[in-house]
């Protein structure tokens, strides 16, 4: 397992899930379609900038999905994957969920960014149950995700609340995908995962080589 | 299926559904949920059910009042667990239902399958993980795949927004989900619609589940979506 | 091989085409969902009562197709499988080649009605190419309809013009389909066909002695 | 795919397909055949492709020109053999052109597979006759299946009736046909329509082909159908 450093700091600062969401939607390429999952990953769709062209897919069935519906735009019948009310803008289309787990299974979204509990080196995803015996395991979409888009980006803290490490050798809980994921943006840094090893692409308030040690990776 | 029937009442709607069967219950989250034809099912009693569904019930109505009521055995979705799913929660820890966990893709697909007359087929979902237990894998063109079966049902439970006098339906927004899978996959398919209107007035571009795999239709009032305890 | 004989002989002639299509719109349930093979069957709907009810599908992609269009009503984007203009009826519904064939290969067609070459005692099914080396193989939606209707009924005439019997106790020509043929409507008769072997339902201008001979059975 | 792009020219919307291409063509009869792709296409002068469509050709316009300009090395398809298709007819008999013939149900739903990244799947059309030779068939609930396997497009040549400008697409009728499935299946689609229209002209409940299935758009004028020697 390599290690390419690179000491260019970016923020002086761990950065907050929403100025990581900043992040994230100024990587976004302009016209692309995009599948952005339940909870952090949402707050992306508040930065891409006017005329970005993005397009977000949301997998109960719609393309050209709009910002959450306030008020009297609320429509019981028009909700995100995360049953949030939203609402429509020029140019959506409806379809059912065979049509739209074809759409993300078949490859056709550009991106999509998820929440994760553990990501690998190589790219092995963890994230829909702790596997722990009183959890309840509930997938939804994840796997079909996970195994879809062009790209699969992961949002997430890098450390867990009692300070473990959430980007591992090996994912420790149950996998939703393998090698499926590409690049990993958490607070502390920004990371390339995938067959070849990690590659540290920027970092918040830490140099390279200090995420490196805490991750428990030796340089090469 | 021949001529789709209208129903005056969701209990004739619901009338003869066995004990032991299958079925298909639309809706994802509060959206396309068939409530209605839910109560009329708790009231026509049928039970040891399997029920195949997104969740497995939101708050205290709907799928959650069916399954509060006793009437299933087993639950195939995606994702049983949520915020407000405290009866399923219940009756599981409890040991008193089953539940096998379906990547949501592959409950949609699977459901097609039943419709399209496919055998099986090979997927990519859940590959390399604890939901493959048990499948045939299979490596094509480089890819690794997983053989997966059809789901088909004994009844479909649908909501939609418009059908006409034919059986041909149209829904509304992200309502639509489930319903048009899940009309092609039952042998008898029953939907709760907003409006029924006269063969002509649906665009024949526009319709969404043709009339051939509709069988039942009961007209229901309009739903107040502010149902306490579910979302 | 058991054949039961049925004395009602149902016409002092042999059928035309003509006659045999009334016979068959006849025996059609009303508000059944029927597709008519390309050719001889297509003269089926001709002879439907008003009010029957039945719902005519066409390969290509529609639901309750109406008749032949003439004149002005003929629009290029509206055909049959045979590529005739056709028109649409009220409540009728469009959609694409791969939800046609699911809706056929998903067994929900009531009925399905096709020309044949010949027909095998058990249901076997030749209609789609004659397997000579100098004929193009075209299959079209034949093995689809064929495996895919609840009751497939075939239409022909029972003898070729060199008098050979087209209802057989075994297929010579290339099959369509195994066992799928449930019923044989013909100029001189018509018959039931499966897994029980033959059985003459009624006759036409031949009694059912005489035809059983002519198809070299012996009676049981 | 990234966001659609509206060509002004048919030619400018085939620029850069590769020889040796699979390409995709819509089309039943003249329904939906895009006729201005395939002249634009015959310009563009790319050769030794392998062309999968429902017929082969009818006349000597459209795809019975490609062939004829001796463009094409392979055919897919359902029915070769018309009244009309001489052109095929004639290349066929003297050796100079490859013919599978795929079952018309057969080569939607391999189509479908491809775009909707299915490996392969179980089904039981041609169970038992020489179409089957060479397949791996399964017996699964009592039921003969042949394991079939996706058709995946390098292009689709499509014809359809409205495009708004961020690629969503309509039918008329019949013609909507192969179009919806080919634009799925292939890397890029490239479809000529009657009209392109701003976006949120179009019914979202009624649009048939997202715009994330389409690459490139050209209006065409309308085409009068009545194309000597086709029918």
């Amino acid at each position: 397992m390599t290690i390419t450093p690179n000491d260019q700091v970016r923020a002086d600062h761990l950065l907050s899930m929403d100025e990581l969401a900043a992040v994230i939607a100024r990587d976004i390429p302009s016209g692309a379609f995009v599948n952005l999952g339940i909870g952090q990953p949402t707050k992306i769709a508040d930065h891409l900038p006017a005329g970005s062209g993005v397009v977000l897919h949301t997998e109960n069935g719609m393309l050209n999905m709009g910002p959450k519906a306030e008020g009297d735009a609320v429509d019981p019948d028009l909700t995100n994957a995360g049953k949030v009310p939203v609402t429509e803008l020029p140019g959506a289309a409806y379809f059912h969920h065979a049509d739209s787990f074809a759409m993300m299974r078949g490859g056709h979204l550009d991106v999509c960014v998820l929440g994760a509990y553990q990501v690998a080196f190589d790219g092995d995803l963890a994230n829909w149950t702790t596997g722990k015996p009183e959890d309840i395991p509930a997938v939804g979409g994840a796997m079909d995700l996970a195994i879809g888009a062009k790209d699969v980006y992961v949002m997430m803290t890098l450390f867990t609340r009692s300070g473990e490490p959430k980007l591992v050798p090996r994912c420790t809980y149950p996998l939703t995908g393998v090698g499926c994921v590409s690049r990993v943006y958490t607070d502390h840094g920004v990371f390339d995962v995938g067959p070849d090893g990690v590659r540290i692409r920027e970092t918040y308030g830490v140099s390279a080589h200090e995420l490196a040690e805490r991750l428990g990776i030796q340089l090469s | 299926m021949s001529r789709a029937e209208i129903l005056e009442s969701t209990d004739a709607a619901v009338a003869g559904i066995e004990d032991g069967s299958t079925i298909l219950v639309g809706g994802f989250g509060l959206a396309g949920m068939p409530f209605d034809l839910i109560d009329a099912l708790i009231r026509q009693g049928a039970n040891d059910l399997t029920i195949v569904s997104n969740n497995a019930g939101n708050g205290d109505v709907g799928l959650a009042a069916l399954l509060a009521a006793g009437r299933v055995r087993k639950v195939l979705c995606s994702f049983p667990r949520q915020a407000d799913s405290w009866v399923f929660d219940g009756l599981y820890r409890e040991g008193k239902i089953e539940l096998e966990v379906v990547p949501q893709g592959n409950l949609a697909e699977r459901m097609r399958a039943a419709g399209a007359g496919i055998g099986a087929f090979y997927c990519p979902t859940a590959v390399g993980t604890p939901l493959a237990e048990g499948k045939e894998e299979r490596e094509i063109d480089g890819r690794r795949y997983l053989l997966e079966y059809p789901i088909k049902g004994d009844y479909a439970l649908i909501g939609a927004h418009v059908a006409d006098a034919m059986g041909n339906l149209v829904y509304r927004k992200t309502a639509r989900n489930f319903g048009p899978v899940m009309a092609t996959a039952a042998t008898t398919t029953i939907v709760q619609v907003d409006e029924v209107v006269e063969p002509g007035k649906l665009d024949p571009e526009a319709v969404v589940t043709p009339s051939i795999y509709v069988d039942r239709i009961v007209q229901v009032e309009a739903r107040r979506y502010t149902v306490q305890g579910a979302r």
